[in-house]
């Protein structure tokens, strides 16, 4: 079979397939990423609280889920919310299985250990901020949240956004791991695809060139974000 | 609970790891050499080498380290090329190619993480170094690397045990790491959980004192950011 | 007790330390509306610490601090430190004392119009229009019109203190702490921030100014503390601390002006 | 319990056994015969695609009730899971590339079976130790081949084990690894594929021994009805030719076992 | 020519633009050995520009800067700005100008100790322990010997910037560039610094001053600039330059000083 009718869209071809998992892959991540991002808002917080108790859960979590293989955190997420599900139900009188849609716990997965990392990343954004700006702020007297929306959020976010791109990177890649859920995904789609066909390479550059695509637009967003961000800043090196 | 079996599972989960341990030591010390030498290029202010730093990154972190696995170690062997070269008794051997892709992967993670951190380093600090007359390696390595440094480790720290993770990928070529060794037991014997969470626990174990290793670094290098001790 | 005799900020015994160090080793002050009180001292005195300490940027170990008659509430924690109790009332009474810091602090992320209007609009929730307007005219009345959409990074020293001092001048606060406010500044600004804060005086705005400016701690004020040591050396009425010899201490420190 | 549908699990990229078809539909051996046993049975089948990683845990929490993957029975498992009746039981197979000594040493293909005849099986056994003395063999990951492998290969030849046989076989192309072994079916596969013309059958195709009994359904411990069903519905398979037909439709021989 | 002969600091018609704003519009000056130089100007008029031009920590778009007798080579890039042409020449010069700037950029993550003995250790690789007690020496002299072991950030805005003085000295470089180094201190340090630079400038030191101060300029400059919108509007000896009315804007800008 020739290169070109394997990723033709017509019959036989598997171009409309692979296309379909890129976009499942992108959706996916991204749902991922924004519940990652409350994830990680919640734990930077708990952890930068000065509450001892509130510190230790965060950190608890952040080690938990950073330290564990992401692959044992899908499983337990997709199977565990599956079986939790189910044993559910039955007390109540239903018998049979609830699944989780793939899809769902998908995301869950990734936005449950995509939420670790970005509290790291949080959390050291809001290290680097001027202390005298925040002084500044309180002594204006804005309550706490105030100065999180006005002040804190808006530095935080700049200086985050280096590392944002990188976990969303990370989100991309941990989200090819879904494919044991049987989500059809990118990833899965080239790897059932190289099986089918006895054609690995193939499946695995067009793979490639796919999530290089999608990684090359959506840094482009990051770049752009960054620009707009770190206007006023002055930098050390470019 | 099969006690026998749970034992017999660690301790062969335990061989595995000193082969896990020699692939992410050796891939995060080639990965950052690799990345030194980019965020170099990407700040060098030449726009070629700029462009090929920036075209680095979005190839290394924009694509599957598994792709990039299966290309290195079956892809490259199977150009007639690359048999006979010289090489080829490098990139024959599955530590090798391991190795190598994942040093380039991380590479690429870590030039990132490095470029942010000296963005955060204050425009007056590199200005105060530059009218004492230091040079440019000499500005860098006193005082901008050490204050990047101190705003890089956080992200550091994360990498390195993504990379611990990471190692996992190289069952794909042959090498049985932990968790694909882990893998093997629950496919042998069908026992879905335990083989998975005892090497959960091994995994969690490294990287727990990885990460603390990491953040007493952090604070040890920070006194300035402490309230003054008395 | 009449209005006019609340006066508009006490402080009763502060103390401060910092670790061995201790900074500030009780100081009480009153001020009543359109006092204008001078607070000088040599470097590393305290003078920084005891304006910090008035709205709580640093927690002050002991001492009270009232502000138009109302104290703010402090408890102590389980480790013996202070700390506020209510942050509501906190948040409150800071929004009526406006500082300048010494190194300005202006928000990198905000141009200059913005750093005005941040706090009027969002804490104060004044409308945006009117607070756009009077920012303007308050970078006019300082000099810096032009600079309204620049970044603080693109200003020289002088712009961003007289940008500090206009951010501070926009929440239109009871009392005002100025933390050497003209130390940027060129003869001919100072004499127009001076003449700002005499205007503001003569409004009846109350002012505690850290300053080296023995210029305008004669001229202006109407109180002047001499900080030494932690502890409050000298105080009184400008022309009588001035010529009369209070203190030892204080003749020395003015006399070596202009060594 | 009232079986009305049954949901059958499959990885979907296993060729022949089962495989995906670019519009995404599920095809091969197991996919006819899953919906012919179901037939019988008189349930109705859904078939979903299951990664191998996903599989144990996915029937044990219920997503599926029956794993049809070309898994073969061994007594380890059967500790976890129930087995059906074994509906296929294809020969071992080596492969080398053409022109390598192991190919000159083995030569073409026979087959053997250890079960009717031991001697025979025995002798052949020795041949291959003797042709694969220092040379490297590359066998899937838990598979009954790897077992093979390790309880007679492993001190005379270097034993390579991956997680697919497609990686297996691309590291027999580039000259990784000496010999692959796998079954019939899948071995006769890849070399219908274009690249792999170097390559050929060598040495004896072995049924028995560590190769066990064969490749069955998986079905969870308490569903010991279900299982009965499928057996019984199997055994009607059997009898009336048609798991040999699909057979033979999809792996060229027949592996009856 | 002979050794004397050569000024250790010449500046032929420097010019900076930033964006649309000429901020040197062709400045000149020219420093012998134990000149000390004062630049007065108000608040923006370019004064911090113009230090760091001279050490090219902004490049100037034209001029020429040489030191002790050096011309730093300079050359266009395609796109028309100037960079320097050697980057070890810019390195070995500037270790001979020494700077403290107006906001004095102490290195954060560096007590003050290790913020005075950097320099000389790593760019001058002078001895270790030379160094240390050097440095010592020099936090004497400028009053905070007792915070040797202190951060930045724990530091008062005076005691900052004496230590960035220090630093600075301890280079003990032959040209030095101050901007505002007396803004943060009280009357009596101001006077103590002051002496120390007196004490410069006997030593034969060469000294460019941005200054506030105008009793510095006064008494202890030997020639004063007034930068004026990019340019130098007036410039002379103090003494003719204060009681003359050489321009009419100076007289202005000096006149309003205690307004
Ligand atoms: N990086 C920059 N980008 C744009 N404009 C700048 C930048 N740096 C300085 N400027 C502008 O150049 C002008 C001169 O600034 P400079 O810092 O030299 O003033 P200065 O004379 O030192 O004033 P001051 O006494 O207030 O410190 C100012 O109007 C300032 O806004
Ligand atoms: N966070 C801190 N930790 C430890 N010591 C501190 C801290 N902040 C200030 N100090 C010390 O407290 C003393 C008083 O500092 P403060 O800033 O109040 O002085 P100041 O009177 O404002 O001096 P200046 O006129 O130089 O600004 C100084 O000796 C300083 O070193
Ligand atoms: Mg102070
Ligand atoms: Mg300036």
């Amino acid at each position: 079979m020739d290169i070109l009718k394997i990723f033709g869209f017509g019959e036989g071809g598997w171009g409309l397939a692979l296309l379909a998992g890129a976009g499942m892959t992108l959706l996916v991540s991204a749902c991922g990423l924004l519940i990652g991002a409350v994830i990680g808002a919640l734990v930077a917080w708990s952890r930068l609280s000065g509450n001892r108790l509130a510190g230790a859960a965060g950190e608890a979590y952040a080690a938990l889920f950073r330290g564990l293989p992401e692959l044992l955190v899908v499983y337990f997420v997709y199977f565990g919310s599956s079986t939790l599900l189910t044993t559910g139900a039955k007390l109540v009188g239903y018998d049979g299985f609830i699944g989780v849609p793939s899809f769902v716990a998908g995301a869950l997965a990734v936005g449950v250990i995509s939420g670790s990392y970005q509290a790291e990343v949080f959390r050291a954004a809001y290290l680097a901020i001027v202390k005298g700006e925040l002084e500044a702020a309180v002594s204006v007297g804005m309550d706490r949240w105030l100065m999180f929306q006005r002040i804190i959020a808006p530095q935080v976010l700049r200086f985050a956004l280096p590392g944002l791109g990188n976990l969303w990177q990370v989100a991309l890649k941990d989200s090819s791991l879904i494919s044991v859920t049987g989500l059809a995904e990118l990833m899965r789609v080239s790897q059932v695809g190289a099986a089918s066909t006895h054609q690995p390479f193939a499946f695995y550059v067009g793979g490639l060139v796919l999530y290089l695509a999608m990684t090359l637009v959506t840094t482009r967003l990051f770049d752009i974000a960054e620009a707009r961000a770190t206007r006023g800043m002055r930098r050390i090196a470019g | 609970m099969d006690w026998d079996f749970a034992a017999t599972t660690f301790w062969r989960l335990m061989a595995a790891l000193p082969l896990t341990l020699e692939v992410w030591f050796l891939s995060v010390v080639l990965g950052g050499l690799i990345a030194a030498g980019v965020v170099w290029m990407r700040v060098s202010g030449s726009r070629p080498l700029e462009i090929l730093a920036r075209a680095y990154v979005a190839i290394f972190r924009g694509t599957p380290l598994l792709i990039q696995l299966f290309l290195v170690y079956y892809g490259l062997a199977s150009l007639p090329a690359v048999r006979h070269s010289i090489l080829w008794p490098v990139l024959r051997d599955p530590l090798y190619c391991g190795v190598l892709a994942l040093g380039l992967c991380t590479a690429g993670y870590q030039a990132e993480i490095f470029r942010g951190a000296l963005l955060a380093v204050p425009h007056g600090a590199g200005e105060a170094a530059k009218a004492c007359g230091m040079s440019g390696l000499l500005m860098f390595r006193r005082i901008v690397f050490p204050i990047a440094l101190r705003h890089a480790l956080p992200a550091y720290s994360t990498e390195m045990i993504s990379m611990v993770k990471a190692t996992a990928l190289v069952s794909l070529i042959t090498l049985w790491d932990v968790l694909s060794v882990a893998l093997k037991i629950r496919n042998d014997t069908l026992v879905t959980y335990l083989p998975l969470i005892l090497a959960g626990a091994i995994y969690f174990t490294i990287n727990y004192i990885l990460g603390a290793a990491f953040l007493s670094l952090e604070r040890r290098l920070s006194p300035h950011l402490r309230a003054r001790p008395s | 007790m009449t209005a006019a005799a609340t006066p508009a900020l006490t402080v009763k015994d502060m103390r401060k330390r910092f670790g061995a160090l201790e900074v500030l080793k009780g100081i009480s002050v009153t001020a009543n509306d359109g006092d204008v009180i001078s607070i000088l001292g040599s470097s590393g005195s305290g003078k920084s610490t005891f304006l910090r300490c008035i709205n709580l940027l640093e927690t002050p170990d002991a001492g009270d601090v009232s502000v138009a008659g109302e104290l703010i509430k402090m408890r102590r924690r389980g480790d013996g430190t202070a700390e506020p109790a209510d942050r509501r009332q906190v948040d409150r009474i800071r929004s009526e004392l406006g500082m300048v810091f010494q190194n300005f602090n202006l928000w990198s992320h905000l141009t200059v119009l913005e750093n005005l209007m941040e706090a009027p609009v969002h804490v104060q929730k004044r409308p945006r229009a009117e607070c756009a307007d009077e920012a303007r005219a308050l970078l006019a009345k300082v000099g810096i019109a032009d600079k309204w959409n620049y970044y603080p990074a693109h200003l020289s020293g002088g712009q961003q203190q007289r940008a500090a001092i206009a951010r501070a001048l926009a929440m239109r606060p009871k009392v005002m702490l100025f933390d050497e406010p003209t130390s940027a500044l060129d003869p001919e600004l100072v004499g127009e921030v001076l003449r700002v804060m005499r205007a503001l005086a003569e409004e009846g705005r109350t002012m505690l100014v850290v300053t080296h400016e023995m210029g305008f701690a004669r001229d202006v004020s109407t109180r002047v503390m001499f900080l030494h040591q932690g502890l409050v050396e000298a105080e009184g009425e400008p022309d009588a601390l001035f010529s009369g010899a209070t203190s030892e201490r204080f003749r020395q420190f003015i006399s070596k002006e202009r060594g | 319990k009232e079986w009305k549908t049954v949901v059958i699990g499959m990885e979907g990229g296993y060729p022949p056994w089962n495989q995906t078809d670019s519009s995404g539909k599920i095809v091969g051996f197991e996919v006819d015969l899953a919906n012919d046993l179901c037939k019988r049975a008189g349930v109705e089948c859904k078939i979903i695609a299951q990664d191998w990683d996903g599989m144990i845990p996915g029937l044990k929490a219920g997503k599926f009730d029956v794993i049809m993957d070309g898994m073969s029975i061994t007594d380890e498992r059967k500790k976890e899971i129930d087995f059906s009746k074994p509906y296929a039981a294809p020969p071992a197979a080596f492969m080398a590339a053409k022109d390598s000594d192991v190919a000159k040493k083995l030569g073409a293909g026979k087959p053997v079976n250890a079960i009717k005849d031991p001697k025979a099986a025995d002798a052949a056994i020795k041949a291959v130790q003797a042709a694969l003395k220092g040379k490297t063999v590359g066998v899937q990951v838990s598979t009954t081949h790897a077992n093979f492998a390790s309880k007679y290969l492993k001190d005379i030849a270097t034993v390579k084990e991956y997680k697919t046989t497609d990686d297996r076989d691309l590291d027999l192309k580039n000259g990784r690894i000496d010999v692959g072994l796998d079954d019939y079916p899948t071995v006769a596969a890849t070399l219908e594929s274009p690249d792999a013309k170097d390559l050929v059958i060598v040495g004896p195709e072995i049924i028995g021994d560590v190769f066990g009994v064969g490749e069955a359904m998986g079905i969870r411990k308490s569903d010991a009805d279900l299982t009965a069903k499928f057996n019984k519905a199997l055994d009607a398979a059997f009898a009336d030719g048609s798991v040999k037909k699909y057979s033979l439709q999809w792996f060229k021989i027949d592996t009856t076992p």
